[in-house]
């Protein structure tokens, strides 16, 4: 079997943005993604997801290159100014290229 | 003055949190809690309006309505002189909504005196939920440059209005509601050994973890000091008065009044957060929460409740 | 036809999803409830048994697994008319086995209505669990082919039984049943403010939650349309009146009879899911899944139940 | 000997685990459980203390205290014959501290029986859980080698000492405390639907979760064999005796002697392996887990309450 | 200290899996891995963990490139066709090699 | 926008040691970090997050290659030798790379 490069998108952010960004998700066509509950502490102070308006999730997310960029760019820009955002990406290879 | 006991939990709560104890309930007993509490307001709020004919209880309910939409009217304004346009709409909206637990412990305080208040003000209290999100979406729209990052996000009208009247909260005092007007008493009454009879145990729990989460908030208090602290305190007194005034004019007891001066008194901070987080993400969550949650809800519970119980009792 | 509070639970749940609010209650709480809800049944079965002599409820007792066997092995036929051989082995599992929510709304009915029924109904219910489950991977297994996926992903005969005999709801089920048989009344009275006090209005979350996540399993209806809703609606019908024939066989009172119709009637989303998701992976579980909780679960409760009433009083 | 009904969820646990059933309890809930567990104990240990004047308990409590310090003295000589000064000082601060759990099965034993107890016993539960913990802390600093690795994660002593007073289980039963004491009786009365009814149903859940977790632990069993068998064991009953000696000097009844050997003969297993985590991190977990929890939990349970019983019974 | 090279296996899939991959890496003489509940969408629906059989979990597993390509695969062939399945590789550094 | 390379730092250690590594962090002043609970086994057996000081906690933390190593090295040499803790180094990039 082979394995094919691909670039993992990471964002760990507001739980209030879940539903904006799955629907973004959806308006790309981006195909699968997995989310995790996270706490943590950036620009914005600790996250410790103890009660309703404080909590984190993390997004991770597989996809050519170009599309996992221009997807980070567009959050950036809609989200990255008011709401905790960090995003990174990173290399990864998969096998069945053809489901990401 | 006695202290009630539920409130000694809150105060454990917070002793923990100060001290940086490592007890900490899990957020899944926080999120069930609240669902509880939440539902069981709305049920009683329901068996108040089942037990009497709705139009003696319509006008009322105007007037409530109405002083939802007035208190972030008015506050507004006031705000504006220390904060930006955002930062006053959002708080606006945190203290036109209302708190449940600090009703919950208003109850307890009035039942503890043995005074006897309306029924029908737990009915208020689920109709004070939304109106002032509403006004607060609004103002925050008013002029262009506000309503800008909210747009930015992609968060229109439409998705604001039904973060407002779809939240988790909105939907469980009027879920809640439906359920008690519907089924009545005697449909609730094999409910009653849960939403009843363990009311009042569950708020202990549920103010333990508020002193916790208020104890992780006098960090902003440090950050943003005195205006916080003007805000958190001054605004509940000053609302209070608000309360009384719309409590006399409906004819409430003593009782009632302190009820609605309480609720006029405090702050939500778990419908408005989210909503404002949507409608306004310029403002500052920090300068919202530190005041409604860091200040207010303790001060209404240590301080403010009897001293707008003195208040009331000025005009009887 | 008047509905019953616990009902009106799951109608909020539903309603707030379908209009996507954000509600949500936590997966902890799911997980609670349920095993709360399982026990507390089995133990109600186990007082059931400890009451009467074990030979007066041995030949009912049979024919109960009796019908829980053949339930899968007629409707395995009838499936295979139109689906796979995978797909109508797992839903003939899914329901030949039982749902103990829909068991106790079915309860909370009857009691509404002052209708008696036998306390070894109880005991039923924990003795229909298993059975069909058993038959479905027997059935799952029958030819070559089907049994490919699940032999692949390495799950012998061995792995099979242990899911389908210490699944979270058999060992539940059973350790309850178990533990009423050995306390006795005297042995668990001590315990009656939790498991029988505070069941129906667990009940209610739990209801709340299953309204949350019907309504997510909506999408699958427009997918699969006609078919799930003609399994969903169909097969509870016809399997009530095979629960009413054995009823009638086992000479119990009207009250029984319509507990076993809805038992026959009801499919399990607990146990089954889990242990045909091990037996035949090639299965659909978006299928057996939308059929028994997105179609079958809400119809019971809203219409079913009533029905199942109406059939079995056509022979009192 | 009838076995409590409280054990047998413990044993269904304990079966289910070692029969690697699927179930599991969300470890929300056992948080969720213990947080309840350790608070309605210290307000009834409030509540006892509130009701007798504080003069008549001191002299009582100062035993307690000194037996809870006592126990790891003697205890950690025996074990350095077999183990290293770290194990020693970890295992001896488990078995002076003491389970909640056990405490709770031990009163339900005793009314069971009709039998009699001090209601003050509530309160030296209390007090035993710190003391032991401290003198652990100082056993694992008396010699340079053993303090090195506490020192080299920076546990100094300031840490230590506040992960002992500050841990969930000190702070919730002494705030439990605390608050039954300032609230009193009636004020604690309308918290009792929760804290008190359910105190014993909600004890069976914790149990059930306790069986699956020492059913996972019995693989540390068949690694470190006798010894943690021998410990698990031996130090109870050799305990117990202890416990009997301080309840006579007392001048408890017989329900009260039985109470402080079952004390006295129960190892910690929520503050004790937190702080002894922090305190002497060379230690092996496994292995005072494994005894504390592994053994001796069970073995108090199912066997060591009544043998306590009978020891005490020698004296009256 | 010295970091040394080694690649991370991440799995996505269904929680009733769990048992099944956890008997797998024990004969595979793994010697460690971390497992994180999630969710997610992708080709087989949304998993939303709210209810039993509707959970996924993470699974991550730092071991030599080869090994980590050679479970990727018998797991693929063992669950790929008919579990929910999303597996990928990623390059890591590691203090202690010796460990995995 | 310009992706910027950066390290990330991902730990797996015992949930009891939260404090210290936090308190760590802000000595170090690291900007940010997330936190997801988590369970699984190593050299130290299994965790299984089913009761207190059974739990473990997995914390991603991205910033510059050197100051990931030596964070890692020295939370190596503090808590490595009798914890359960597994450490690992990966390459990411981000976007606004001067928050990091
Ligand atoms: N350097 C970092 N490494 C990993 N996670 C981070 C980092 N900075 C922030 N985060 C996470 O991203 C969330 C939002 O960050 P911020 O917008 O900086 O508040 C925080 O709550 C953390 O969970
Ligand atoms: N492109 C993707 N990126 C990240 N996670 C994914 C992706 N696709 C699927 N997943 C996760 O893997 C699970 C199984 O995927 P699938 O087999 O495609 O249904 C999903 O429920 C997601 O949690
Ligand atoms: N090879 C590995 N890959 C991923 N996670 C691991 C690995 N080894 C250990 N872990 C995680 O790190 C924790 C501590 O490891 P250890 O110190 O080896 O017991 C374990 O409980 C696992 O959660
Ligand atoms: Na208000
Ligand atoms: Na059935
Ligand atoms: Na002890």
């Amino acid at each position: 079997m082979a394995f094919y490069p691909k670039s993992m998108l990471t964002l760990v952010t507001e739980a209030v943005l879940e539903n904006d960004l799955v629907e973004l998700f959806n308006e790309r066509k981006i195909r699968g993604w997995t989310i995790v509950a996270a706490r943590g502490k950036g620009a914005h102070g600790e996250k410790r997801g103890n009660f309703d308006a404080n909590e984190n999730i993390q997004i991770e997310l597989i996809t050519d290159t170009a599309s996992a960029e221009a997807l980070a760019e567009e959050i950036m820009q809609r989200f990255g100014e008011h709401f905790a955002l960090v995003q990174w990406l990173s290399e990864v290879r998969v096998l069945r290229g053809e489901k990401f | 003055m006695q202290i009630d006991p539920v409130v000694l939990f809150f105060l454990l709560g917070l002793a923990a949190g100060l001290a940086k104890s490592d007890l900490k309930l899990p957020s899944a007993l926080y999120d069930t809690l609240s669902v509880f509490l939440l539902l069981a307001i709305g049920i009683k709020g329901g068996l108040a309006l089942a037990k009497q004919p709705i139009m003696d209880v319509l006008p009322q309910a105007m007037l409530v309505l109405l002083m939802g939409a007035i208190i972030p009217l008015l506050l507004y304004p006031l705000l504006r002189i220390r904060l930006s346009q955002v930062d006053a709409a959002s708080i606006a909206a945190h203290y036109g909504s209302t708190s449940v637990v600090t009703f919950a412990v208003c109850v307890a305080y009035l039942s503890r005196l043995n005074i006897s208040y309306e029924s029908q003000t737990t009915l208020f209290l689920v109709l004070l939920e939304m109106p002032a999100l509403v006004v607060g979406v609004i103002l925050s729209r008013l002029k262009g440059s506000a309503a800008g990052a909210a747009k930015q996000a992609g968060h229109g009208w439409g998705k604001l209005l039904h973060e407002v009247l779809l939240g988790k909260s909105v939907v469980l005092l009027i879920g809640g509601l439906l359920i008690g007007l519907i089924a009545g008493p005697q449909g609730i009454q094999p409910l009653d050994r849960m939403y009843l009879d363990l009311f009042k145990p569950v708020l202990t729990l549920f103010l333990l973890e508020m002193g916790l989460v208020v104890a992780g908030k006098f960090g902003i208090l440090r950050q943003h000091g005195a205006l916080v602290l003007a805000i958190g305190v001054g605004v509940p007194l000053a609302l209070s008065w608000i309360g009384i005034g719309f409590g006399l004019m409906m004819g409430l007891s003593p009782g009632g009044v302190v009820l609605l001066a309480t609720l006029a008194a405090s702050a939500s901070y778990i419908a408005a957060p989210a909503a404002m987080r949507m409608a306004v993400p310029q403002a500052n969550p920090a300068l919202s929460l530190g005041a409604a949650l860091g200040v207010t809800f303790p001060f209404n519970l240590l301080v403010g409740i009897p001293v707008y119980h003195q208040f009331t009792m000025l005009f009887f």
